[in-house]
């Protein structure tokens, strides 16, 4: 998903856990209750979950057919019982016994109704796009579906599309999917919010779209735990889910996730105690990084600069012009900007791919796989402005500035860059933008530079390589190739691990070469999580967090 | 009376109008969408926009807009799926007002204190440490009391430093919030009452051979808050009606936070309804100050309303 | 007749941005039991400030006493402490103020404006004093006075409000009521109004009054004793007659030149005095009439004249008394004899 | 009336009233602005903010000179410093190694810009809206007085928002948001001045002349309004000052690298607590001595230009 | 003065109305009707709010007339178009009560002077020449050369209303209106200022209306008074004849409440006390707005407006009694 500034502001990543307000001397005796902060919802329906509170708070009160395990990765049931593939399809069993919260069986009816619901072009949900990328059959013509305006016929055509998606309940307890070809990362997203349940009756009896999931009392849980309290943009309290089918699991009685905007009052939290755990602002990693609570994680995301080469004037020449963009690229040290601006906590930008994502092999990650694919964004300040002054013959004027838009937590490292290149000879002007403008800026192509990121949405290359193919419409800047196209396609039909790795590999220097698209880091964030916080389950992609395993000692 | 109330209302629903238009078209001047997910593909988009009627024209937006308004449908918020925007609107009304009427209840009566007190004791001591006193907590920005005082009190866990839902939480925001209208007040007493001591009247009652706290509280005092009391409402509207600065600090769900989050994230129906909120409220207060006007002096109530 | 009010010597002064303003500068004089006394003299010569120290009313600071004494029945009230004052303030000496239209609390009903000072001196109950206050208004020839006590200030007319005014002072049966400029505010008709009604209780209630003013009609109307002051001194006093038929000083002249008689038939110029009165900040040591006075010598400009006493009420500070000085005659048109 | 020609002293001898008046020549005149300036001398407050104004003025001209490091420069062997004498980095450095002394200096002189501009732009927008709609009066003054309502009546904070999203970030975009939702009230005090002013007899007066409007405006009535409105100006400035602040803590401050008092104190509250609490207090300072210099200079103006003290 | 000379200014039936709050209307001026001849000087007496102020700014074109005609010069100002109303500044000038609030504290003695002249475009170009003409006016109002560059402020009441008297001779009017021009005076400087305006009178031509409350000044300097109540003119005669033979109750009453500064005079004297104050304007008593407060009002005076009537030769009344 994008990096945007509200999905890591109040990020997955600053939900910890932990914590309660008593303290008994007893070990098993605590409290459990964790206290954390997590940003307001925007919808906790999961179909239409976005965000990345909407997801951590999602995953937590609710149960895809599998789930993440307490290693962060492992993939493990979860309504589901068991599965079984034949050739693109997949056909699940799911659990016996599971209920909802109110007592309601969960069943594979269940399962469709939710995904199809996603797909409904009239829900407009924000992730039907994944139903499209793992080949769900015919999941493009729902999702992508023109709504006719009258809207009987709207309701016709609409059914017919679903009834001709590659999903079907075949009982209860079997549900079957038909993909169109093998992806990679089908099994993860299961674990994925916008596959997770959701019981018709119900839905239909709170008014469906507009009022399922709204309030505590409007959605069923099928996690482990249940809303029991939810006062907007201020709190939101999950209890453990009785009815839940792993309850014996579930150790914490209680999660209050406050809403916490402001990064410095989150700190003070922290430090008085009202929260458990936080985590630590770019600013405070100096401060905290060497304390005990602290732990390093790395998320994994990219962020990178955007070149727009379709840009106006003189500013779009030298941003269409090669030489220019690879002075760009090359005239930046990545060791000094991660240790100046993030404290040592992302490390350099050496690739789209951040490391982390799954390698080949199990052993080794995407990254650490690959090194050799990026060398040329290698940092050479000497050439980099020997080509700046090739660039600048070739279109024959001056170098002009050039716009930087960034966020406003990117402010620090931005004005790091800023200052870098400014030596090199590129003036930047930067501009604070939130989100809503970034979107049109993109749209209208009127910017020069972007300061831009994306995080990992499953744990396999293509949620980063899929995004520069020329129909998936994310690079706004002019960016698309014919062989990357052929390439990518070449992978979706290639079932041999290694074989595809290498053509990911080869797709990422096709990027990379163009240096329309220049990563200076990968993120990684300190957590700051109190000692008496036990068994969180922590995600690099995805969800964040799980707290279904997690407890309280020692407090 | 009541054709002057008639009068007086049809120029509110007037206002009111014009606020709805201008508001409504200046906030269409916005660059970009509520909905911001780069990876969302265009059909999708469209749908999303055809789902809170976007996709329709500005005028056509604005006619419907209009008509919602005026059967009392504010509309729901694009951020937070399904939520009312009149709901939103109570439920972040409640903990700045709060906040506000304690600050008040806080300032006020201290500030019209120590304003009387440095006026009475006019060139002495008292009166220059009061003066700059309240000069000083005026000049203050008020994120940097709210941080210190987050530092120095909530620090050492007298208080929570953060967030909402006991007493407890309400003392340190109101005391930041209380702080430059303490000043404020305490400034304003003080020149109104040494205004209010130098009226002839004064004299008069002096010449009466009344004692000094006779003059103070029966004939200074009284005169001296009809400034006062008349420009409350509009200050208890500001006040309750939430700082967004103390609101972020403190993490307390507002609505001075929420009117920046929604003009940010250009939730349009939350804005409006906000803006809407905000005006009707300034009207009814610029109202209460006309009414108070005659209540408390005498000489307005029987000239008879306006003008 | 006894002296109610003798002031000696009364120098008092405001410390101010530009310096000090010697506003009254060593005056002299005293008011008997009964007496009607005007203090007449130009805007800014000191009037208001004599009969404020009186009362104890000048603010101060910036206020000073820099000399002298005003005894009041014996007691020296420029020593007398704050609630020694608020004592004989009200009860003893009572103020009726220039403008009507100011002098009113405009947020307290009438009644009650005039029973405090009830209660507070009197002692009395609230029905007493609400019934005094009543009778009071009655008094001032005011209509419906039940009624009005429950009237705010700001419904009456000015004339109505300048008869609350000498009601409330009124109230206590004070020994000197001081009237500073009462009806200077007011229309003529409605100034005839007042100026009879002030008569008239004055002979009942035998009350001293010290009425201050610059209009010499009113004067010659109501008052027994004339004191002129000019420059924060007094240059003369005397009787009513003595000031308006044998006056010595110059500037009682040119005041009563000046004013245009409507008996008289001639439509030809009026006597002015040249010249505008002295700044009070660095007063001239001399006379400070000197610099307008037609017959100014150099003496005048030099010292300041000592009080020459003519009679037993009539005083004058002028160097021409001086025996050795030129005689200048009064100017005939003046009328009276010398 | 005639004088006795026997003078027997000098003592007696008329005076030649010519002498009297000669110490006039050498009298200087003294125009309306001197005496107000003359008695705002005297006003030892005003003096002293007068004297923390110009001082901070001098410093934010003179400041950045004088020591050897660019506001922007970025040095990252000296990271957070505190307030130092070696490296004359006299306030510290903050978390880009950047010159406190300098940057502190540049940001007041922005917040002093902001400030002088708004109230600049205050003043022109107010004084021409006010001047129209009290002169002319009537069905304009009603009209213009209603939508003066209107503006007030919308939240300053959201005319601010939007403007400064709509006019991209910049020192252009929050001075005019803030001189948009800041001129109405001085537009009502100048309205109301010249409603006062319209009765006075000395503009009748000039009516009587003949005086055209656009001289009447010009000589009589902008000029006599110059009292209040440079009251109303000396709280603008640290109102826009703020205004400032609170649009660096939403983020729509001035753009970086450059700073104002707003962001720097915006971004001094994270090293509260990170041990540089310097990088909060320096410019949260210097903002209030400017705030509270122009407020007490305010008053001192206010007491020297009013009437009622004046003779 | 004399019989021989001409009618400068012909006010007829001129009524001035206000719009108060409440949509109501408060009539000043009443339907007020009186000529004053070339060289005159017309008194215009009454109390505080009678409209006096009014009909002279009316006159002047300050204010807007509601109704009723005024000629000047035999031309009708009201049909006059702007630019001609312009010029007749030239012809008419005003002089205002308040020294103190009537001259701008911002210009200096010599920019006020000017203000006519630069308006009326003299002097254009001819700085010398208007410097000049300053001075000649100063002088001629009692002041020195050296006060034409000090600023208002710097001067005394006295000495400012001859500032503002040469501000309205600058022009070289024929008509002064003056409006209350001492009443804010000292005693001591009224007479100075009276006799300024006797002199100027007699120097320039010049015709006054003269505006006051203060009967006894209006009679020292007028040849014709006219008494004026509640927006009504009641009273206008020849000053002596006026009051020797007062004929209105109004002028009685007015007549004899003025205090005279001579004891025996005041001693002797039967004084008519008027009961009550003023009635607002805003709702004046039916038929004769003076028969609230007249001891002689009778059902008459209850029901028809007395209308002003010639009662003798040149003294015109306007009361039932007559
Ligand atoms: N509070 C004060 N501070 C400074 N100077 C003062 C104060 N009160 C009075 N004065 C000065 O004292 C002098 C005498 O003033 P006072 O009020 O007694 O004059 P007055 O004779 O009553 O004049 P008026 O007729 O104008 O009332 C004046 O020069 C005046 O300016
Ligand atoms: N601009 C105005 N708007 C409304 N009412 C006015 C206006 N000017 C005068 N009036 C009213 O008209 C009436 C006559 O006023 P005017 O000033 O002519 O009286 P005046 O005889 O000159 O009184 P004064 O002696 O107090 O100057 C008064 O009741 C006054 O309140
Ligand atoms: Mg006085
Ligand atoms: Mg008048």
């Amino acid at each position: 998903a994008c990096s945007g500034e509200e999905s890591t502001t109040s990020q997955p990543s600053n939900t910890s856990n932990t914590g309660n307000d008593n303290n008994s001397d007893e070990v098993s005796g605590d409290e459990q209750v964790l206290n954390l902060t997590a940003g307001e919802p925007t919808a906790l329906n999961p179909g239409q979950a976005n965000y990345s509170q909407d997801q951590l708070i999602t995953n937590n009160i609710q149960e895809g057919l599998m789930r993440k395990g307490l290693d962060g990765a492992t993939l493990e049931y979860g309504l589901a019982e068991s599965y079984e593939v034949d050739g693109f399809t997949y056909t699940f069993k799911i659990k016996e016994d599971v209920i909802w919260s109110n007592g309601d069986p969960i069943t594979a009816h269940d399962f469709e109704f939710a995904w199809k619901e996603a797909m409904d072009p009239r829900n407009a949900s924000p992730y039907s796009w994944l139903f499209e990328l793992i080949a769900l059959e015919n999941a493009a013509e729902l999702a992508y579906m023109e709504v006719p305006e009258d809207e009987s016929e709207a309701e016709t055509n609409i059914q017919a599309a679903k009834d001709a998606v590659g999903i079907k309940a075949l009982d209860d307890t079997t549900l079957q999917v038909t993909l169109t070809r093998q992806h990679p990362a089908f099994l993860e997203l299961t674990a994925f919010p916008t596959f997770f349940p959701v019981n018709q009756a119900f839905y239909e009896q709170v008014g469906g779209l507009d009022g399922y999931a709204t309030e505590a009392d409007t959605m069923l849980y099928s996690g482990p735990f249940a809303i029991s309290e939810w006062s907007h943009d201020e709190k939101i309290v999950l209890v453990k889910n009785d009815k839940y089918w792993d309850k014996d699991a579930v150790k914490l009685d209680k999660i209050v996730f406050s809403d916490v905007a402001d990064e410095n009052t989150q700190v003070q939290l922290y430090s008085s105690n009202g929260v458990d755990a936080i985590r630590v602002p770019n600013d405070y990693v100096d401060q905290y990084k060497d304390s005990e609570e602290a732990t390093q994680y790395a998320r994994i995301q990219t962020w990178w600069f955007v070149l727009n080469m379709e840009a106006d004037g003189v500013e779009g020449e030298f941003l269409r012009n090669e030489k220019f963009r690879e002075a760009m690229a090359i005239g930046v040290n990545r060791e000094e900007l991660v240790n100046v601006a993030f404290g040592g906590l992302h490390v350099p930008g050496t690739g789209l791919i951040p490391p982390g994502l799954a390698g080949a092999t199990p052993d080794q990650d995407y990254r650490s796989a690959n090194p050799e694919h990026t060398d040329f964004l290698a940092y050479d300040f000497e050439r980099a402005q020997q080509l700046l002054e090739e660039a600048k013959a070739e279109v024959g004027q001056d170098l002009p500035t050039l716009g930087l838009s960034i966020y406003e937590r990117q402010s620090k490292e931005a004005q790091y860059l800023q200052e870098q290149y400014r030596k090199l000879g590129v003036n930047l002007e930067i501009t604070v933008t939130d989100s809503k403008i970034r979107k049109s800026l993109f749209n209208s192509r009127d910017y020069h530079i972007i300061y831009a990121g994306w995080f990992a949405d499953y744990d396999e290359p293509s949620t980063y390589l899929d995004l520069f193919s020329s129909t998936s419409g994310f690079p706004k800047n002019g960016f698309a190739m014919d062989e990357y196209d052929a390439l990518l396609e070449q992978t979706q039909n290639t079932t041999d691990k290694e074989e595809k790795y290498k053509l990911y590999a080869e797709m990422e220097s096709l990027v990379l070469s163009n240096f329309s698209f220049i990563p200076m880091s990968h993120d990684g964030f300190y957590s700051l999580q109190k000692s008496y916080v036990k068994d969180v389950a922590v995600h690099s992609t995805g969800p964040s967090r799980t707290y279904k395993w997690a407890y309280i000692s020692g407090k | 009376m009541g054709k002057y109330l008639l009068r007086r209302f049809a120029f509110m629903i007037i206002t009111l109008w014009v606020i709805i238009t201008i508001s409504f078209f200046f906030m269409k001047l916005l660059p970009g969408t509520p909905f911001d997910d780069e990876r969302i593909p265009e059909a999708v988009l469209e749908n999303m926009m055809a789902q809170y009627g976007l996709d329709k024209s500005i005028p056509e937006q604005y006619v419907l807009y209009l008509t919602n308004v005026v059967q009392g449908d504010f509309g729901v918020s694009y951020r937070i799926k399904n939520r009312d925007v009149t709901t939103i609107i109570a439920e972040k009304f409640a903990p700045s007002a709060i906040i506000g009427i304690h600050a008040l209840i806080i300032s006020v009566p201290l500030g019209i204190i120590l304003g009387m007190i440095a006026a009475l004791r006019r060139g002495t001591a008292i009166d220059y440490a009061a003066v700059g006193f309240a000069v000083i907590g005026f000049a203050i920005p008020s994120f940097v009391v709210a941080v210190a005082l987050q530092y120095l009190i909530a620090g050492n866990g007298l208080l929570p430093s953060a967030l909402w839902g006991t007493y407890k939480h309400v003392i340190l925001p109101s005391i930041a919030l209380a702080l430059s209208m303490f000043a404020y007040y305490a400034r304003m007493m003080r020149s109104e009452m040494l205004e209010v001591l130098g009226q002839d009247y004064i004299k008069t009652a002096k010449s009466k051979g009344l004692s000094r706290p006779v003059i103070i509280f029966k004939h200074a005092f009284r005169n001296s808050l009809i400034p006062i009391i008349t420009s409350l409402p509009v200050v208890i509207l500001f006040t309750i009606s939430g700082s967004l600065v103390i609101e972020q600090i403190y993490s307390i769900p507002g609505l001075g936070t929420e009117l920046v989050k929604s003009v940010l994230s250009r939730d349009y129906t939350v804005s409006m309804g906000l803006t809407l909120f905000y005006a009707v409220m300034y009207i009814v207060a610029l109202f209460i100050v006309d009414i108070l006007y005659s209540v408390v002096d005498p000489r307005i109530r029987v000239a008879g309303g306006s003008e | 007749m006894s002296n109610l009010l003798e002031v000696k010597d009364l120098s008092f002064s405001f410390d101010t941005f530009q310096g000090e303003v010697e506003a009254i500068r060593g005056i002299n004089f005293e008011l008997k039991k009964g007496e009607v006394v005007a203090l007449v003299g130009e805007s800014g010569s000191g009037k208001s400030v004599t009969s404020q120290s009186i009362i104890g009313l000048n603010p101060m600071p910036p206020g000073r006493y820099k000399s002298g004494s005003i005894l009041f029945e014996g007691i020296d009230i420029t020593t007398q402490s704050e609630n020694n004052m608020q004592k004989i303030r009200g009860a003893e000496i009572s103020m009726i103020f220039q403008d009507p239209m100011t002098s009113l609390n405009p947020t307290m009903k009438i009644g009650r404006q005039i029973v405090e000072g009830l209660i507070k001196h009197q002692g009395l109950t609230k029905p007493e004093a609400k019934r005094r206050a009543t009778e009071m208004l009655g008094l001032v020839g005011l209509p419906n006075p039940d009624k009005l006590i429950f009237s705010y200030p700001h419904q009456f007319s000015g004339g109505m409000r300048q008869r609350v005014m000498i009601a409330i002072a009124l109230a206590c049966n004070p020994k000197l009521l001081i009237a500073d400029e009462p009806t200077t505010a007011l229309d003529v008709t409605i100034q005839a109004q007042i100026v009879e009604l002030m008569k008239d209780l004055q002979k009942k209630l035998e009350t001293s009054i010290m009425l201050i003013t610059h209009d010499l009609g009113v004067v010659a109307n109501i008052a027994q004793r004339v004191i002129i002051m000019y420059a924060g001194k007094i240059i003369e006093q005397g009787t009513l007659d003595e000031i308006f038929y044998k006056s010595r000083h110059p500037y009682t002249w040119g005041l009563l030149e000046s004013v245009p008689r409507l008996d008289s038939k001639e439509h030809g110029r009026l006597a002015s005095i040249p010249g505008t009165p002295p700044q009070l900040i660095h007063p001239p040591k001399g006379c400070p009439f000197a610099e307008r006075c037609e017959f100014a010598m150099k003496a005048c400009i030099e010292e300041y004249p000592d009080e020459t006493t003519l009679s037993s009420t009539h005083k004058v500070n002028c160097w021409l008394e001086d025996p050795a000085a030129p005689t200048v005659k009064r100017p005939v048109h003046l009328g009276g004899t010398i | 009336m005639s004088i006795n020609p026997s003078t027997p002293e000098g003592k007696f001898t008329p005076l030649n009233k010519e002498t009297l008046f000669a110490n006039e020549k050498d009298y200087k005149s003294v125009s309306f602005s001197q005496d107000v300036w003359r008695r705002l001398k005297k006003h030892k407050p005003a003096m002293v903010s007068i004297f923390v104004l110009i001082t901070i003025t001098l410093f934010v001209f003179v400041g950045p000179f004088m020591n050897e490091h660019d506001a922007t420069a970025q040095n990252y062997e000296v990271i957070k410093l505190k307030p130092t004498m070696e490296g004359s980095y006299w306030f510290g450095t903050d978390d880009l190694g950047r010159d406190m002394w300098t940057r502190t200096w540049d940001g007041a002189k922005v917040s002093l810009l902001i400030g002088v501009i708004a109230a600049l732009l205050d003043v022109v927008f107010g004084i021409v809206y006010g001047v129209i709609s009290g002169y002319f009066g009537g069905r304009t003054d009603f009209i213009m007085m209603r939508f003066i309502e209107i503006i007030v009546g919308i939240p300053n904070i959201i005319i601010t928002i939007l403007l400064v999203i709509i006019l991209e970030p910049g020192i252009t975009a929050i001075i005019i948001a803030i001189a948009v939702s800041g001129w109405a009230g001085m537009a009502r005090l100048v309205r109301g001045q010249v409603l006062s002013l319209k009765n006075r007899e000395f503009i009748l007066a000039a009516r009587s002349l003949g005086t055209k409007p656009a001289k009447m405006m010009r000589v009589h009535l902008i000029p006599n309004m110059v009292g209040p409105v440079l009251v109303n100006i000396s709280f603008t400035i640290p109102y826009a000052i703020f205004a400032e602040a609170v649009l660096s803590f939403i983020g729509l401050g001035v753009p970086v690298p450059d700073a104002s008092l707003g962001t720097l104190i915006n971004d001094g509250r994270k090293f509260l607590l990170t041990g540089s609490p310097y990088l909060l207090f320096i410019p949260a300072t210097i903002l209030t001595l400017i705030v509270t210099a122009f407020s007490i200079f305010g008053d001192g103006l206010r007491d020297a230009v009013d009437p009622r003290l004046r003779k | 003065m004399g019989e021989s000379s001409k009618t400068l200014l012909d006010v007829k039936n001129l009524s001035k109305e206000f719009k108060v709050g409440g949509g109501r209307k408060l009539k000043a001026v009443n339907d007020v009707s009186f000529s004053i001849l070339e060289g005159e000087t017309f008194g215009l007496v009454g109390e505080s709010g009678c409209g006096k102020s009014t009909t002279g700014r009316t006159i002047l074109q300050l204010y807007n007339a509601s109704k009723g005609q005024i000629h000047f010069n035999g031309k009708d100002i009201l049909k006059m178009n702007k630019k001609q109303k312009y010029s007749l500044h030239r012809e008419m000038q005003m002089i205002f009560q308040d020294p103190y609030a009537s001259l701008n504290p911002r210009l200096t003695v010599t920019e006020i002077i000017s203000e006519g002249m630069d308006a009326l475009g003299l002097y254009k170009g001819d700085k010398a020449g208007k410097y000049e003409r300053v001075l000649e006016l100063l002088n001629k109002v009692g002041l020195k050369k050296n006060h034409a560059n000090r600023y208002p402020h710097e001067f005394s009441g006295g000495q400012r209303q001859r500032i503002g008297i040469a501000r309205a001779l600058a022009v070289k009017p024929k008509f002064i209106i003056a409006d209350e021009p001492i009443s804010a005076l000292d005693v001591s400087i009224q007479a100075q200022v009276v006799n300024l305006f006797q002199d100027l009178q007699e120097e320039e031509n010049l015709t006054y209306l003269f505006i006051a409350h203060d009967l006894s000044m209006v009679k020292h300097i007028s040849d014709r008074i006219g008494v004026m109540y509640l927006g009504k003119l009641v009273e206008v005669s020849e000053s002596v004849e006026l009051y020797n033979k007062p004929l209105h109750p109004y002028t009685q009453a007015l007549l004899s409440a003025i205090p005279i500064p001579d004891p025996k005079v005041e001693m002797a004297r039967e004084r008519i006390v008027l009961q009550g104050d003023v009635p607002s304007p805003m709702n004046p008593p039916s038929g004769c707005h003076f028969r609230t407060r007249c001891p002689h009002a009778t059902k008459e005076c209850q029901e028809t407006v007395p209308a002003l009537r010639e009662v003798e030769n040149g003294h015109f009344v306007a009361c039932h009694l007559y």
